[in-house]
């Protein structure tokens, strides 16, 4: 079963990196944040894959960049799950919107917004979504700093 | 047959002696009858708050007993005394008005409400002889010094400022115009059967009580009654899991207890009204009139609190469906029917 | 002369207005806001405004360790806070390797079915509320309360357990636990039919409740709605059956479904639930293997690096934690999937054209929780 | 005494009401106007011991077209300040009518002799329904005809263009 989904999508993505992750399914890696609007819209309308179901999205702040996480699932059948990740800049952190793609895009993208900074082109309602309109910075940053946040010593 | 409290008789003597010690303080015979009107008003403001009490209390008891709990048990007794403690406590709290509000008429709405219901219990027959006032158009006189409770709530929900009030306001004076037509049509089998508006002569008429000739109309009357009343399931205009209280949501204290009051008052009054037309009014053996007019009025606010913690609450727009499409047909048809028996027979 | 109509349009036009409904309303089950347009009592529009409980959970998984962490995840769902603990730690045990002992995994399935009975019984009474009927609240916080008591037995918590570890959980079962829970159980299977006779067999309710919020599978899937919501609009998905794990393939429970996808829908799908729920309680105790509760782990737990996705199928879909490892004791990234965000992302759609009444019946119906929501 | 008393309070009170009725600016205050005024002229009635008419009137003037009113003012236009928006063009015709009125009134006074207890003997209701089904059966269909118009169009603009 997995094999075989690893094989369509290399079939499907031939320059993508693919990663056959153990405990939670493959992983597909863009080179760049640019096509994943479309690699998802493949992802969604293929009808062998048919990953339509967007059940999370997040980002992680490696210190370097940000990477883009997508756990995609399979309607049909949740058990069959994927995650696309998509490399951000952080200087200039842009990448193209899914919200026309998934209803919950909507909200995730802002969260990430919100949590990140991340700027999501073509967002029809980017604005912060958990923290207050006023807020500074963008918290889940590696950098962030703030008076309030607890410094925890020799955890 | 006498019985060892008959208050009817007590009135006349206290009269008597109202109009002597007018006389003797050099006044008109006139100031003393006025003197006794008052006192009139004033026992019955004080069998209306009397009333009231028992009936929070009776409320609140039988809903704990419903719902697995024991209700109030710390103020006094089983907690009898809680009301009193709401009482005080409403009494003696700030009354303000919000910034927004329509000042005056924020004011007036809450004594426009109670004095509906109050003005209506001036009329209820609650003993053979023990009527405040005896009208013989007491039916119609009941029904129509009600309505002006409706205007009292638009201009709380209206005056308020408030959203939350204004659409309370609204619902309410859809639901209460649309109830009325069934309620008003519902009594007119009653009045066809009797023949005549004044509810003693509707009371005496009654050899066996008027439910048994007109079961449809008593639960329209029923039905409407609560919806009248705004108790659930009809609560729309103040539901609090929509509204947080509808057009009393910017009350307070002793403005708040107006409408508390009022509330009850029109359930007690409506209750009365169907113990009147549909159960006998006072007529009972062994036990005085009164007593007998109470226990009806008791038993049919009984099944109001039973609705009340019972059944969910309708949408407006299903509420307005019974009313004009179910209970409004349902009582026309029944005023048909009872019109052609009446012929026919 | 002039024309009302044309020289004073704004006169004769219903004026729509904004309606916030919360942060503080008694149906928004918490610091939720509501900005409604309204044309009358018509819904034109609707916002969610939510993050007033917000806590930077996932920032505080940053600087805490992973077991520290554990109880921190009981105040993400508080209603099936077991669930939460479940994701969190099979997330950390799939990264670090750890195996459970099967007695553990077998007292983990019974505390998460009791968690999920006591939070569907809290909804049910919730629902009942938003609708207007006040009793059935009553009746479902009694029953509740004997599941907290069980768990105050358990563990000595009634809502944050923090009863699992790594590796299994904290304590064996107490010695009068088995009895007092069959007891429960023998007692609460008779319940939902209480339940039925206040509020499924109500026609007050049933009018309430039908075709209000229709939820079409496709439209959930865009919105990845899962957990009852989604079974009540008739797609059999619950990870317990299609993604087994911990040890569920063992018990013998049917995965419920309706399929009008309305509110009443997703009520009846919630009630049956809980009657699944007992059904698997009661197997637990039946067959409950013998042997040790937790698995050794070393008190300082470094994790190698990597990542994880787990999910749960908690009581209103599926959780997931997403831990991304540096190596050191405390996760790099802690990426909480809460079910309550996808579903109340929903409601916008869902309450377009409806009157305000309800809007409170359809986000009862949804079932939502905010602290998981903020987070 | 008593009797002049209460008529004076009484015709005050509904000559201010109204006056507060055709003055005020605020939509839902007039309307208010109109409803104490209403209540004023039961009470007026009740003096003359018209009390069906009394209760007739205070069930559906306050009950029924006040609060329809008080209803229309809330549904339309800003509900904070409901204002009626200015129109003098109308003032020569509203005017004369007025004027008009008034001559009208003030003449049927005049002609009419008043007996000098103005205390009519009370009309039993049956009599008034007798009448109103035998007499007076046209004028009474004809303003039923009216109420229905008054209804359809009240439908009409309700409805809207739309549909």
């Amino acid at each position: 079963m997995a094999e075989t989904l690893i094989d369509n999508l290399r079939k499907t993505f031939p320059q993508a990196e693919i990663q056959a992750t153990t405990s939670f399914g493959p992983a597909l890696i863009c080179s760049s944040g640019a096509d994943l609007p479309e690699v998802c819209r493949i992802l969604k309308t293929d009808p062998v894959l048919g990953f339509d179901v967007l059940e999370d999205q997040t980002a992680v702040d490696t210190g370097t960049q940000f990477m883009l996480v997508l756990h995609l699932v399979c309607s049909r059948e949740i058990s069959v799950r994927l995650t696309v990740k998509a490399p951000v800049e952080r200087e200039k952190p842009e990448i193209p919107t899914l919200a026309f793609l998934f209803g919950c895009a909507d909200w995730y993208e802002r969260e990430i917004y919100d949590m990140f900074g991340i700027k999501f082109k073509g967002h029809p309602d980017l604005c912060r979504i958990l923290l207050p309109e006023e807020w500074q910075g963008y918290p889940l940053r590696k950098d962030y700093a703030d008076d309030k946040l607890l410094k925890r010593p020799g955890v | 047959m006498r019985y060892l409290f008959a208050p009817a008789e007590l009135f006349p003597i206290l009269l008597e002696g109202l109009r002597g010690l007018a006389v003797w303080a050099g006044l008109p015979v006139m100031a003393g009858d006025w003197a006794g009107a008052a006192l009139v008003m004033f026992g019955l403001f004080a069998f209306c708050a009397l009333t009231v009490m028992v009936l929070v209390y009776a409320e609140r008891k039988i809903a704990g007993h419903m719902q697995a709990r024991i209700g109030p048990m710390r103020v006094g007794w089983h907690g009898v005394l809680q009301v009193i403690a709401d009482t005080i406590k409403l009494i003696v709290k700030e009354t303000w008005v919000p910034g927004s509000a329509d000042r005056w008429v924020y004011r007036c709405a809450p004594y426009v409400v109670f004095t509906a219901g109050f003005l209506a219990l001036i009329a209820l027959p609650l003993d053979r002889d023990l009527t405040p006032v005896h009208l013989n158009l007491g039916l119609i006189y009941i029904v129509a010094v009600g309505t002006p409770g409706v205007i009292g709530i638009l201009m709380a929900g209206w005056s308020s400022g408030n959203k939350y009030s204004l659409i309370g306001g609204m619902r309410s004076a859809a639901q209460m115009i649309s109830y009325e037509v069934p309620l008003l049509i519902s009594l007119m089998g009653v009045v066809m059967i009797s023949g005549t508006l004044d509810l003693h002569m509707i009371v005496e008429s009654q050899r066996v009580p008027y439910i048994i000739f007109q079961p449809l109309g008593f639960l329209i009357f029923l039905i409407s009654a609560v919806a009248e009343t705004n108790r659930n399931p009809f609560d729309i205009p103040e539901a609090e899991s929509e509204l947080t209280a509808g057009f009393h949501t910017e009350y307070g204290g002793i403005r708040f207890a107006y409408f508390f009051l009022a509330e009850y008052v029109n359930m007690f009054v409506l209750s009365a009204l169907a113990a009147t037309l549909f159960l006998g009014g006072w007529q009972g053996p062994w036990f005085p009139g009164w007593v007998w007019f109470l226990a009806k009025t008791g038993a049919i606010l009984f099944l109001f609190i039973w609705f009340r913690w019972t059944f969910p609450r309708f949408r407006a727009d299903q509420l307005m469906d019974l009313s004009w499409k179910i209970l409004t047909p349902l009582a026309f048809l029944n005023l048909l029917a009872t019109g052609l028996i009446l012929v026919l027979l | 002369m002039r024309n009302l109509e044309t020289d004073y349009p704004e006169a004769l036009k219903t004026e729509e207005i904004t309606l916030n409904m919360g942060p503080q309303h008694p149906s928004t089950h918490g610091a939720l806001r509501l900005i409604l347009r309204l044309d009358g009592e018509r819904v034109v529009s609707a916002r969610p405004d939510f993050g007033y409980v917000h806590r930077g959970l996932e920032k505080m998984a940053e600087s805490l360790s992973y077991v520290q962490y554990i109880h921190i995840t009981d105040r993400i769902d508080y209603l099936s806070s077991i669930m939460n603990e479940w994701s969190f730690c099979l997330a950390a045990e799939a990264l670090a390797g750890i195996e459970v002992p099967r007695k553990a995994e077998y007292l983990r399935v019974l505390t998460a079915e009791l968690c999920r009975i006591s939070s569907h019984l809290v909804w049910l009474g919730a629902m009942g509320m938003d609708l207007g009927a006040f009793t059935p609240l009553t009746y479902t916080f009694r029953e509740r309360e004997m599941v907290l008591e069980l768990f105050d037995l358990l563990c000595g918590q009634r809502m944050t357990f923090n009863y699992f570890r790594l590796g299994g959980v904290v304590r064996d079962l107490p010695p009068e636990f088995t009895k007092q829970t069959q007891a429960f159980i023998k007692y609460f299977e008779r319940l939902p039919d209480i339940y039925d006779q206040l509020l499924s067999d109500n026609p007050i309710f049933l009018i309430r409740m039908r075709d209000i919020g229709h939820l079409s599978p496709a439209t959930a899937h865009s919105h990845a709605v899962t957990g009852p919501n989604l079974r009540g609009s008739g797609v059999a998905q619950d990870l317990r059956r299609c993604e087994p794990y911990s040890v569920y393939p063992d018990f013998d429970f049917q995965v419920v479904t309706c399929q009008e996808g309305d509110a009443l829908a997703r009520y009846r799908v919630r009630v049956e639930e809980m009657r699944q729920s007992a059904r698997i309680v009661a197997q637990v105790l039946e067959g409950l293997p013998e042997g040790e509760v937790r698995s050794k782990v070393p008190r300082v737990l470094k994790i190698p690096p990597g990542e994880a996705y787990v999910r749960v199928e908690s009581s209103r879909g599926i959780q997931g934690f997403y831990l991304v490892s540096d190596g050191s004791v405390k996760p790099a990234r802690c990426r909480i999937r809460v079910p309550s965000f996808a579903n109340l992302s929903v409601l916008p759609q869902l309450v377009k054209g409806v009157k305000v009444a309800d809007v409170v019946a359809i986000l009862g119906s949804l079932d939502i929780i905010i602290p998981e929501i903020d987070r | 005494m008593a009797t002049i008393i209460g008529f004076y309070l009484l015709a005050l009170l509904a000559i201010g009401a109204g006056i507060l009725l055709v003055s005020s600016r605020n939509l839902l205050h007039a309307l208010l106007g109109l409803a104490v005024a209403s209540l004023a002229v039961a009470g007026l009635m009740l003096g003359l011991r018209a009390e069906f008419l009394a209760l007739v009137l205070v069930l559906i003037y306050v009950g029924a077209v006040v609060v329809l009113g008080v209803f229309a003012v809330m549904l339309t236009g800003h509900f904070e300040k409901a204002v009626l928006p200015p129109s003098n063009e109308l003032k020569i015709l509203g005017g004369g009518t007025a004027l008009a009125l008034l001559v009208l009134i003030t003449g049927v006074i005049l002609i009419q002799p008043l007996a000098p207890d103005a205390v009519p003997a009370q009309v039993p209701i049956q009599k008034l329904g007798a009448l109103l089904m035998t007499d007076y059966v046209l004028p009474f269909e004809l303003v039923s005809v009216l109420l229905l118009a008054a209804l359809v169009g009240a439908i009409v603009i309700a409805r809207g263009k739309e549909d």
